[in-house]
């Protein structure tokens, strides 16, 4: 099982550059989508999309409801399959992976669900889940310590025997957080990580997933329908909008930029294509 | 009609929500309830329609105790305050059309295929005409968001309550949805009570403000006021800071 | 899981239906004879699914089979009056139909609106509220993990539950004999006309009735979609698809078993 | 699932149980004293489009799963006969045998169980939706009241569609006992038909029709309430389903057991 190799030990070093990347230079891609399509039935929700994601950055992907955002990030999980197309994750095609095969990648990524995802067993079972599933060699002691220690990094310390039925939507949200990042993935997914939630508790999630990018030098992708939240932590921000993606840049770049729908979008006024 | 709660407590289980919320709300008034999620703005407004009854206090709608009257006697009162639910509440076998045209068929008399033709009108006002025959499951929430408040307003009532309005819309749906509450404010002299989160709804279309904070009221006051406030648990709130002594 | 959904009802859906059932039961059995990790937790759950389907389903299926036995029991009475004036031969009758069929097959079906429901209903809430994804996700397979505990115990527990269903409707039908219709007891009791098919049958059928209701069950389950309204739709249809393969697999158990083992 | 009641002692869970069949069937009263005044005009009386609407889907779109049951029933009943028949030469009572027990006990019994588990456990599904995703409180919110709009056209429809279904059920089934009977053993149509004519009363198919209505009751009052109770978003859906089907099917074997006995 490779769960150590491809990530780097939780440095405390001083915060990487947004520019810096695994191996320096080239910036490598953690995810790369090529001539991507894919259906519902008669819904056609991608035709042709390109998307690449650079290593070691927090990408948000935004765009109007039902564009697809979502379904990008099961695409990258290998949840879904696309119709034609290739999906590349941490430099493996798993388009065209087994279920099995497809195990191996899934260990370098987490993933934080928009309902949660939570487990019907208690916090401390939920956070330590991937740790039993990934390395059947790790000592109760060890699965115990590193959970307690990711719950107090989500300010969650002494949950462990809470059930989830008894959180609040944000510490819920938080238990998805620790579980998703406990196994040092080296990309981790985040659908919808503050819906529904209020400004003061959307903050400290986000700062938390910030935070986890930085100390570990993982890629985060963000998908997000708050605009405004999502730019301030993102490295690069990729638009959506009719099953293409019609923007790519940082966010001072989205911000700023002319084209009509991302400006509209991004700054949330009502006169414009949307 | 006046809208006034008198120290109402409610508590959920063990969880006690709301321990004594006094407000008055006036004639007219585009009056929003902010607030941390899960600290019972919602709770508070439905107490309004009698969908909740609260364990200790009183609501009055217009000098009418709501908190005491049987489901049967409510009914008038809720001919006249109509609710607009987070999410929508529209009945999903119905297509948008018929839902609108139920409280018509109900309570104006109209009969089925007179009730559709009003119905239609009044998507035409909320720019829905297109969506008539479409099911809700086959929008998005910001064109559901729409056709619950065409249905919400088929009986001219004289208050509106907004739960979270503008929660998972894109900004831009954000937006309109708020522009289309201020224009029944402004133009039709409804009051609308708007419970919500969203700084930008709240600078945008608010009257007066209350934030609810551990179960009471907080603030209360207009958005000049809620912007320049130097209560640190509000400040915390409008800045929308992560560090703070607000507990959420 | 599947991208593309034939209109539901139609017979395009139930095609799909069917082909989704027969690789689901493929990928179960290879895992049941091909076990890939076990450790505490697989074996906790199979205990669990064990304790939900046999312990939990007794009380109801005791007094469900109770009745059943009781109806049975009257019915053959009634008729044998019909075309034999003695009522000697009834006991015999009606333990040879409850030991070769009825048991098994009228059991099964309240068994499949008890365990069928609470599987659907659990793996389809799964689904929705996206755990199953966060299982792929930590590289747990679902017909693995889920699937399969839920299968053998419904294989094993399932014969079990419908065994003892199967003795508490035969006492039932003796007490019915002996109050309605004063036939003794020993003679009502009477194996006579009882033999190794008809148990073979029986036990047969139970097994596969079980199997059944797992494998419709969990599969309307993982196929679940849409939210609230998608749990209530997969365990709908979980209760009348178990309860269909039943009476479908009966007729073809019932066949083979009229031709293979012969009832006399 | 959580096992954490608080006592494992058998008086706690007799008691427990005892409690909750107690407080289910308060539930069921009350909902039907609330029907009752929900029926008076002023409270907005019975909603005809809605009426029409149920009719049509829990009705017209059930006969196929019905009719195939009630065909594989038909043909069951006479393949578990062939024995007896062989062994007593009683061809001539086949007809009667498989439509007097398919009238009275297993076209009622067999159809309200399908019934359950498609229109039931769909109908619980539905409302348990509506209350979670607070289309009920939508309704309230309307000053429209839930009892009069959502549970009366439903209850009313069910029974009236259980009894017309027991009746199309009747129908089939007793020609695939007649293509069974004529194909396996050999008993031809005229025998069969004369059998069961000669012998079968009105009385008969009535007890059948007694008891679907007895059925289509409960299971309608059944399943609104359980949707209606429904706690704790989509898993509650699940849960409610699963309770209203288990709920329904008990009921359904008690009241066929008090009509097998009250009903001569």
């Amino acid at each position: 099982m490779i769960l150590t190799e491809p990530v780097p030990p939780p440095d405390p070093g001083p915060p990487a550059s947004p520019a810096a990347s695994p191996a320096p230079g080239v910036a490598e891609a953690a995810v790369d989508l090529h001539a991507v399509s894919l259906a519902f039935g008669p819904k056609q929700v991608f035709r042709d999309l390109d998307l690449r994601l650079e290593a070691g950055r927090v990408h948000a992907l935004i765009g109007p409801p039902a564009v697809g955002k979502s379904t990008t990030l099961k695409l990258i999980a290998g949840l879904m399959r696309p119709d034609a197309g290739e999906v590349h994750v941490l430099g493996q095609r798993i388009d065209d992976l087994s279920e099995r095969a497809l195990g191996a990648v899934r260990e370098r990524m987490g993933m934080l669900f928009q309902n949660n995802a939570l487990f019907d067993v208690s916090v401390g079972e939920n956070v330590a889940f991937p740790l039993r599933r990934i390395d059947a060699g790790l000592t109760e002691a060890t699965i115990r310590a590193r959970v307690s220690e990711r719950l107090a990094k989500v300010a969650l310390a002494g949950f462990e025997e809470r059930q989830p039925a008894e959180l609040s939507g944000g510490q819920k949200k938080r238990v998805g957080l620790a579980r998703a990042t406990v196994a040092d993935a080296a990309l981790v997914l985040y659908d919808e990580p503050t819906a529904g939630l209020d400004p003061v508790t959307s903050q400290k999630i986000y700062d938390l997933v910030r935070g986890e990018q930085r100390a570990t030098e993982s890629t985060a992708v963000v998908v997000s329908s708050d605009v405004a939240g999502v730019l301030t932590i993102a490295d690069h921000v990729a638009m959506f909008y009719e099953g293409r993606v019609v923007f790519t840049g940082s966010p001072d770049e989205a911000r700023a930029s002319r084209v009509p729908v991302v400006h509209q979008f991004v700054h949330g006024t009502l006169e414009g294509p949307l | 009609m006046p809208i006034r709660f008198a120290n109402v407590h409610k508590s959920f289980g063990a969880k006690e929500v709301l321990r004594g919320v006094s407000l008055t709300i006036e004639d007219g008034e585009c009056f929003f309830i902010v607030g941390a999620s899960g600290v019972g703005k919602s709770v508070l407004i439905k107490h309004l329609v009698g969908l909740l009854r609260p364990d200790a206090g009183d609501v009055f709608l217009d000098e009418e105790e709501v908190s005491r009257l049987s489901e049967h006697a409510l009914r008038p009162i809720r001919k006249r305050c109509a609710m607009v639910f987070q999410s929508s509440t529209l009945f999903d076998s119905m297509t948008c059309a018929e839902n609108v045209a139920l409280p018509l068929r109900k309570h104006r008399g109209l009969g089925a295929a007179d009730a559709l033709v009003e119905a239609r009108r009044r998507l035409a006002g909320v720019r829905m005409e297109g969506f008539a025959d479409a099911l809700p499951a086959a929008l998005g929430d910001g064109l559901r968001k729409r056709v619950a408040i065409a249905r919400a307003l088929t009986l001219e009532p004289e208050v509106v309550l907004f739960d979270e309005p503008t929660t998972s819309l894109d900004p831009v749906s954000a937006r309109r949805t708020d522009q289309l509450i201020a224009r029944l404010c402004r133009d039709d002299g409804v009051t609308a009570v708007v419970v919500s989160h969203d700084l930008s709804s709240i600078f945008g279309i608010a009257d007066r403000i209350a934030m609810l904070y551990k179960g009471g009221v907080r603030f209360l006051g207009t958005p000049e006021e809620f912007r320049a406030c130097d209560d640190p648990v509000v400040r915390q709130f409008v800045r929308g800071e992560a560090e703070g002594p607000m507990e959420v | 899981m599947a991208t593309a959904f034939p209109s539901p009802g139609s017979l395009a859906a139930l095609r799909f239906q069917l082909r989704e059932l027969v690789k689901l039961t493929r990928r179960t059995l290879e895992m049941a004879v091909a076990p890939r990790r076990g450790g505490r937790a697989a074996r906790r759950a199979f205990a669990e699914q064990m304790h939900l389907v046999g312990n939990r389903s007794m009380p109801f299926m005791i007094v469900t089979m109770a009745f059943i036995g009781a109806i049975i029991s009257f019915q053959t009475a009634l008729q044998s009056q019909e075309i034999l004036p003695d009522l000697s031969q009834v006991g015999a009758t009606f333990t040879k139909l409850l030991v070769r069929d009825l048991a098994a097959s009228v059991g099964a079906l309240p068994l499949a609106t008890r365990v069928g429901a609470g599987i659907a209903a659990e793996l389809g809430s799964m689904v929705v509220t996206e755990q199953v994804d966060a299982l792929r996700m930590n590289n747990a397979d679902p017909v693995e993990t889920l699937v399969l505990p839920r299968f053998v115990a419904c294989v094993v527990m399932g014969t079990v539950v419908l065994v003892v269903g199967g003795f508490v409707a035969f006492g039932a039908g003796v007490l019915v004999g002996q109050v309605a219709f004063g036939i003794e007891a020993r003679t009502f009791a009477s194996t006579a006309l009882l033999n190794g098919g008809d148990v073979a049958l029986g036990l047969a059928k139970c097994a596969t009735y079980g199997g059944a209701i797992a494998l419709v069950s969990s599969e309307r389950g993982l196929s679940a979609f849409g939210g609230s309204e998608g749990v209530g739709r997969a365990t709908t249809e979980a209760v009348v698809g178990s309860c269909f393969t039943i009476i479908v697999l009966n007729v073809l158990l019932s066949t083979g078993g009229h031709f293979l083992l012969p009832a006399l | 699932m959580s096992t954490a009641e608080p006592g494992w002692a058998l008086p706690a869970i007799l008691g427990r149980r005892t409690l909750a069949l107690l407080s289910q069937l308060g539930g069921l009263a009350l909902l039907a004293r609330d029907l009752g005044r929900a029926a008076r005009p002023e409270a907005g009386g019975l909603d005809r489009v809605e009426l029409v609407r149920h009719l049509h889907r829990m009705g017209v779109r059930s006969v196929p799963v019905i009719a195939a049951t009630a065909a594989f029933t038909g043909g069951i009943m006479v393949l578990q006969a062939a024995p007896f028949v062989e062994q007593f030469g009683a061809k001539d009572f086949v007809g009667f045998f498989a439509t007097f027990v398919t009238f009275r006990e297993l076209g009622p019994l067999l159809i309200g169980l399908i019934f359950n588990g498609r229109v039931g456990a769909n109908n619980t599904a539905e409302l348990a939706t509506m209350v979670v995703t607070e289309q009920v409180d939508g309704l309230r919110a309307l000053a429209i009241d839930p009892v009069s709009y959502l549970v009366l056209p439903r209850v009313v429809a069910m029974t009236l569609t259980m009894v017309a279904l027991v009746l199309v059920g009747d129908a089939v089934a007793l020609l695939g006992a007649l293509g069974v009977a004529q194909v396996l053993l050999d008993v031809s149509l005229a025998q069969f038909l004369d059998s069961a004519l000669s012998r079968l009363e009105t009385w008969d198919l009535l007890v059948g029709l007694v008891k679907a209505l007895l059925f289509g009751l409960g299971i309608s009052l059944t399943s609104c309430f359980h949707g209606l109770r429904v706690r704790g978003g989509a898993p509650g859906v699940g849960r409610a389903v699963n309770a209203s089907v288990v709920a329904s099917a008990a009921g359904i074997f008690v009241a066929d057991y008090l009509s097998t006995f009250l009903l001569p």
